[in-house]
């Protein structure tokens, strides 16, 4: 029993992504049922003895984290600092993340903006990905959010996000996201 | 003027612009004074003589609808279509509305704490500790790369007449003389050299054909350190060799 | 004193070489004589706790690293990965995708290197299928995708595929770089 703990444990480490409990089954060639338990105790292990980071729950696995506190410390470390998003980029993150699946010419019809570039660098960043085509004239492209997006801002997943109801201060009756009429104004 | 002074760049878009001005004029979004708002928008579009121009069309695509807007706001309301007239302002308002609240979201994406700005995960790579472990670098790949993966190819060599790779005209089997000719004088030579620029696609292919065709009778040797590297090309065979493996050629299936 | 030990801790996790105490003491501003007791207790503890990691002294600085007997479980983390491919793999499956029937010279033209080893693991993974022969000298064998490539991607059929334009729509400046606006076969 122990031993599966350390060999979990060694698994969650040394993956590159997140591990899932059916992944770590696999892997271990144990059952679920028996894993379970490991990892939320190994979850709270680790926050009780104020380790430098800790086993956190992000895009449906299991992922070593450093804690946030020492984010400031931590950026020390980083050679880029220019990792942050723009503005432009993270509002069309928004668009997408709410919307999926969304097309390139709803995301500029919220926007107001042209959207390509933006897009383009998103999805090389992996944090957008294709879903297919939509079925109206034109098929255009619909894209949806990633895993690697999840993993950026350390979702377990989409329903982690507060709904856009939260959001609107403005008006108390947009509280779902409306449907869009037009087509986008070229 | 009115003393705004406003950077575009500052600015995603002509809604965020508009959000702008109206937040600073104390506006009520949904009772927009539309001609006050026109104005100061046109003011500072005109400051910006010279914006990147697909920028400027977006910017200027707003003013277009703000002018049009305002324009039906001064006509006037005729009785008989008044119950179907909606406010001219009412699509701009919903727009308006639907993008504040992707600004705040976007706001609210920038306060998380962020993988590599804030939060770290572990540097451990399986391959440098664990022999067989080892692989090529992987990626992870959806519809996007792998539609990327052939566009980069598709860039890198346009191939035209794709279809009829080996025309008859050009035969393997000369290429393969010309380049074991050309290695004879110097023993090492790379793919660049034997297929100099002017080469057509056919003849790149052929050569190419040749060279494969030439490892495969192990006559040369043929080496690359990295993908996308210099392919270099060595006869593995003395001269003397050479000239009696010739009519192996003759079993080739080309031309 | 404890959370400095959290934050060394840290920072060698998160560090993708090992840290010397040197680069430790400029790091968390801290004096060497106080860094080293905390280093090596740390070693201790993850010895004495058989967690599936320790804290390894190596090239002169310290690195977590997985424990050496768990090696041949960690090997199976590299492998199966269905959503993961090598550049390579990635290559040769979008020519055959986009240009099927494709023979294993067309496939070798456009990647300018041999593409034999990489054919074979994706037929070997039931993504290619074999079409047929060639009318042509040689009869040589044209590839195809197959269902499990269509799973795979979520596609219902090849048009799913995005189209070269649509794609180079997202980037304006690579638009004029191709002339060719090849739709996927069928």
């Amino acid at each position: 029993m122990d031993n599966l703990r350390q060999l979990i444990e060694a698994f969650i480490f040394a993956s590159d992504i997140p591990l899932s409990l059916d992944r770590l089954s696999v892997l271990s060639e144990q059952p679920k049922a028996l894993i379970k338990p490991i990892v939320e105790q190994l979850q709270l292990q680790y926050v009780a003895a104020e380790r430098g980071f800790y086993l956190a729950e992000v895009a449906g696995g299991y992922q070593f984290r450093t804690v946030v506190e020492l984010a400031p410390w931590l950026r020390k470390l980083s050679k880029d600092r220019a990792s942050r998003f723009s503005r432009a980029a993270l509002e069309t993150l928004a668009i997408i993340a709410y919307r999926q699946p969304a097309t390139r010419s709803e995301i500029e019809y919220l926007r107001g903006v042209d959207s390509g570039g933006v897009m383009k660098t998103l999805l090389d960043k992996n944090l957008l990905r294709i879903l297919g085509k939509k079925d109206m004239p034109g098929r255009p492209l619909m894209y949806g959010t990633s895993r690697q997006f999840l993993e950026l801002f350390g979702l377990r997943d989409l329903t982690d996000l507060p709904t856009l109801k939260e959001f609107t201060a403005l008006d108390p009756a947009l509280t779902e996201a409306d449907p869009l009429d037009p087509e986008p104004v070229e | 003027m009115m003393g705004i002074q406003i950077r575009l760049e500052k600015f995603t878009g002509p809604l965020d612009l508009l959000l702008h001005l109206i937040k600073s004029q104390e506006m009520d979004i949904y009772d927009i004074r539309i001609v006050e708002i026109t104005e100061q928008y046109l003011t500072i579009i005109e400051q910006m003589q010279q914006l990147d121009l697909d920028i400027a069309g977006e910017f200027l695509l707003m003013a277009a609808t703000l002018i049009h807007i305002k324009s039906r706001m001064l006509l006037p309301i005729s009785d008989e279509i008044i119950e179907e007239e909606e406010d001219p302002r009412a699509e701009l308002v919903k727009r308006l509305l639907e993008y504040q609240r992707y600004k705040d979201v976007a706001e609210f994406f920038q306060q998380l704490p962020q993988l590599e700005r804030d939060i770290f995960v572990g540097q451990f790579q399986l391959s440098d500790f664990i022999e067989g472990a080892s692989e090529e670098n992987e990626v992870a790949i959806g519809l996007y790369q792998l539609a990327a993966a052939f566009h980069q190819l598709l860039k890198d060599k346009p191939p035209e007449t794709f279809h009829e790779v080996v025309r008859e005209s050009l035969s393997v089997a000369d290429y393969i003389d010309r380049i074991t000719e050309k290695l004879l004088n110097k023993n090492r030579l790379s793919f660049r050299e034997i297929s100099p620029a002017k080469f057509s696609r056919s003849e790149l292919i052929v050569t190419f054909i040749a060279t494969l065709e030439l490892v495969k009778m192990h006559i040369i040797n043929i080496e690359q350190v990295n993908d996308f590297s210099e392919i270099w090309l060595s006869l593995t065979i003395s001269p003397e060799q050479l000239s009696r493996i010739s009519p192996q050629k003759d079993l080739l299936t080309y031309g």
